[in-house]
């Protein structure tokens, strides 16, 4: 039953005793235990990923009409693991001119960024790694290492191509980082709170996503540009720059960046879930009545969050697969020119109506903050809208001088 | 020895070693990268001196941003620092001597004062030192205007960047 | 918390005299700035152990080590303006033969 | 306080060592035989043309700056964030000042044609 209600801190328990029984310290018992729940998250975290690369396979093939992998397993379960095989198994080539230690550092580092989030991903409201007053913020310092890891890698390849799309890769990323913190102050605001159990628990009542449904869209986008997936892939443009930063990868180093990717997109899924959709939480005050009291048991919860977190990871394989690339030029104009701006003005709307609603009941302030946002919307969409005519006009002017050629070349 | 002691001196074994290798590489791009290790000691240094906000802060700020402005920096230069040859001036040795005198000054005065040999009490667990940081930054008693001015001071960076950087040629 | 306060302060010590050596050895321009941010990260070092050894409470040690943050972003965003500016003109990055100043 | 920095000390070490485990293995079980050209950097099948290490546009400097600028400016924002909801609305005020001056460096950087990718 205690299990049952609080797993962590009954076997919290039951290895301390066992622990100290043998005559060791409470502190370095801590110590162990920490290690032991590490391991265990992790490898939980590793397991997840392999079955994701099932996913991901599944999806992309329905997307496009296939069937993707069926042959190994049930409906092609056991897939990856043939794909992990066949990844170790490989000659791992390293490229003449590399620089070893780097080149090898890469790719560890590029999947470490994103098993270090785990360490904050609050699975339920009693199974999480640990609760930081900044974790909003370390999720950022985590995209750094990310961003630190491509650099790395395209650099230490001797290559051109990869030095090329690492640099792409790295001026989106460094870019659509700057929305997304802004995005993230937004949540901060709203729960008062950096830590993500705090900012679930402020979701008991009503979810961000309808406090601020602006800032979870800004947050989607940067996310897709942080991870690189397409429509912001132009790291790995195959036409223009071979296949970007990892074109020199073999082997199992290659397989760490793909890893490391499909795990970055579904824990992006989770942040999702915890900053916008309450998390493993948000029942809209459900779990107070009697007959829903099950809701708050954590394995309930946690099945609640890996569900959402799946939905995040969905939405953003729906994006994914079903866009163009866009070209780097407009990708950094969409970010200055009317992300950040925009992100800007959600983040002064969202501080000074939440200040000013703050003394009404309940649903005036959720009514006010979103109306406020649709308004903000609408309007966004009507200056585009006349940017857009207004480029439309000169591009048909200029078209119009020299239609002759184009009509030669159609 | 605790604990404590232990992580703290390989942390301070790994920053001063980074250190040291940031100033004596001769590739650059090495020296960018050993800088970044030993700011990520200084980030682990503040998350033993429980300032967790500085600690994160240090990671997003300098790893995050200044490091990969310095890699940037240093690939867009990229036929001095494929030089053969040294890096450093002929008479590397003076500053040596400079700094090591310097440093042997300082460790005698900071080992000389008996009041910096005291360990730092436990934060009361009902203090919030996180809130208190927001509380100094915009209560108007405190340092408002620093933090207004530091925003001043990085637009006036900002400005005198981009003018320098997209220096139109003559 | 056992480590005495004047740990950090040699540590702190020992990184700005490295930074120190760095900024007058170094001949290349970015090396230096690479030597300044490390005797920046010496204060930040300093004034982070006082604040948490003296008191707690006040975070005046907190407030200067963020505005030391920002003294060295804009420091890094103009130094390497400068130096960009300079390789586009004069292709070098080499401290001592940027002199047009000189005459 | 100390045992979540810990936590995460541990957490970094351990997120490090796992990723190496199947490179080591890898290393163990998968054939190597090199040669020279394996070892060539690759570009399309043809041979290498030029340095490897090609000059970069400026452009990518500047954004870079504009992006550090910006990143230091949002991190303050957080300690602002969080001291919303204690502080009567002029306290919000202070902070929409921090943002304008913000944009104001944004507005000059578009008006100087920086954000333009030539």
């Amino acid at each position: 039953m205690v299990f049952v209600n609080d797993p962590i801190k009954y076997l919290d328990a039951v290895i301390r005793d066992l622990l100290t029984g043998w005559g060791l310290s409470n502190g370095l018992s801590t110590v162990i235990i920490y290690f032991i729940g590490i391991t265990v998250l992790i490898i939980f975290a590793m397991v997840l990923d392999i079955f994701l690369v099932w996913v991901e396979r599944k999806v992309v093939a329905r997307f496009q009409d296939r069937l993707g992998p069926n042959r190994i397993g049930p409906f092609g379960i056991i897939q990856p693991f043939a794909d992990i095989i066949k990844l170790i198994i490989k000659e791992d080539i390293t490229p003449g001119g590399a620089d070893k230690f780097l080149f090898n550092l890469g790719p560890v580092l590029a999947i470490s960024s994103v098993i270090i989030l785990w360490a904050i991903l609050p699975i339920s409201s009693k199974i999480f790694g640990v609760d930081l007053n900044v974790a909003v913020l370390y999720l950022v310092a985590a995209g750094a290492l990310g961003t630190l890891s491509i650099i790395v890698g395209g650099w230490a390849s001797n290559n051109k191509y990869a030095l090329l799309g690492a640099f792409r890769m790295v001026a989106n990323m460094i870019s659509y980082e700057i929305p997304m913190v802004i995005a993230l102050l937004i949540p901060t605001i709203l729960a008062d709170s950096m830590s993500v159990q705090g900012i679930t628990q402020a979701q008991g009542g009503m979810w961000f996503a309808f406090l601020s449904p602006l800032a979870l869209i800004i947050f989607l986008i940067s996310a897709i540009a942080e991870l690189g997936r397409s429509p912001f892939d132009l790291n790995e443009a195959e036409s223009e720059i071979v296949a970007g930063f990892h074109i020199e990868y073999t082997g199992m180093k290659f397989g760490l960046f793909y890893a490391g990717e499909l795990l970055h997109a579904f824990t992006f899924g989770g942040f999702i879930a915890v900053l916008f959709f309450g998390g493993y939480g948000g029942f809209f005050g459900l779990e107070k009545i009697g007959l829903f009291s099950w809701l708050s048991n954590p394995f309930v919860q946690a099945i609640v969050f890996l569900a959402k977190a799946m939905f995040g990871y969905w939405v953003i394989m729906w994006i994914k697969y079903s866009m163009p690339r866009i070209r780097i030029d407009h990708m950094l104009a969409f970010n200055w020119k009317f992300l950040t701006p925009l992100a800007l003005v959600v983040l002064v709307n969202t501080a000074i109506l939440g200040k000013v609603l703050a003394g009404f009941p309940n649903w005036i302030y959720v009514l006010g903050m979103f109306s406020s946002n649709i308004v903000i919307g609408f309007i966004t969409i009507q200056i585009l809208r006349i940017y857009g005519r207004k480029q439309r006009n000169t591009l048909l002017k200029n078209s119009s001088t020299n239609g002759k050629n184009q009509e030669q070349v159609a | 020895m605790t604990a404590d002691r232990i992580i703290f001196l390989l942390t301070a074994g790994v920053i001063l070693g980074s250190a040291i290798m940031v100033v004596v590489t001769r590739k650059l791009i090495h020296a960018a990268l050993w800088l970044v290790a030993a700011l990520f000691g200084v980030a682990i240094l503040y998350g033993i001196l429980q300032a967790g906000f500085l600690a994160v802060v240090q990671v997003v700020v300098y790893i995050g941003a200044i490091a990969i402005l310095f890699i940037f920096a240093v690939m867009l230069t990229r036929k001095e620092t494929l030089e053969k040859g040294t890096q450093t001036r002929p008479n590397w040795w003076l500053p040596g001597i400079l700094g090591l005198i310097i440093l042997i000054g300082l460790i005698i005065l900071i080992t000389g004062h008996i009041d910096f040999n005291r360990t730092a009490e436990q934060i009361p667990t009902n203090i919030d030192t996180l809130r208190l940081l927001g509380v100094a930054l915009v209560s108007p008693d405190a340092f408002v205007l620093p933090f207004e001015i530091a925003s001043v001071l990085l637009l006036a960076a900002l400005v005198g960047a981009v003018f320098v950087a997209s220096g139109k040629k003559e | 918390m056992s480590i005495p306060l004047s740990w950090y302060l040699i540590l702190a010590a020992a990184l700005f005299c490295i930074g120190l050596f760095g900024v007058l050895s170094r001949k290349n321009a970015i090396a230096i700035l690479l030597g300044i941010e490390l005797m920046l990260n010496a204060v930040n070092i300093n004034l982070v152990a006082f604040w948490r050894y003296q008191d707690p409470v006040k975070m005046t040690g907190q407030v200067f080590a963020i505005i030391v943050f920002a003294v060295a972003a804009a420091e890094v965003a103009v130094g390497l303006a400068l130096i960009i500016s300079v390789y586009r003109r004069r292709k070098t990055v080499i401290a001592d033969e940027i002199d047009l100043m000189k005459w | 306080m100390r045992n979540e920095w810990l936590y995460i000390g541990i957490f970094l070490v351990i997120g490090i060592i796992v990723p190496i485990v199947p490179l080591v293995f890898s290393r163990l079980v998968a054939p190597r035989k090199t040669n020279p050209i394996k070892q060539s950097t690759y570009e399309c099948g043809i041979e290498t043309v030029g340095d490897s290490w090609v000059q970069f546009k400026a452009q990518y400097y500047i954004f870079a700056l504009v992006f550090l600028v910006f990143d230091v400016e949002t991190v303050f924002l957080f300690p602002w964030a969080l001291s919303i909801k204690q502080f009567p609305l002029f306290v919000v005020m202070e902070g929409i000042l921090f943002i304008s001056i913000l944009v104001a460096g944004l507005v000059y950087a578009w008006r100087k044609g920086m954000l333009e990718w030539e």
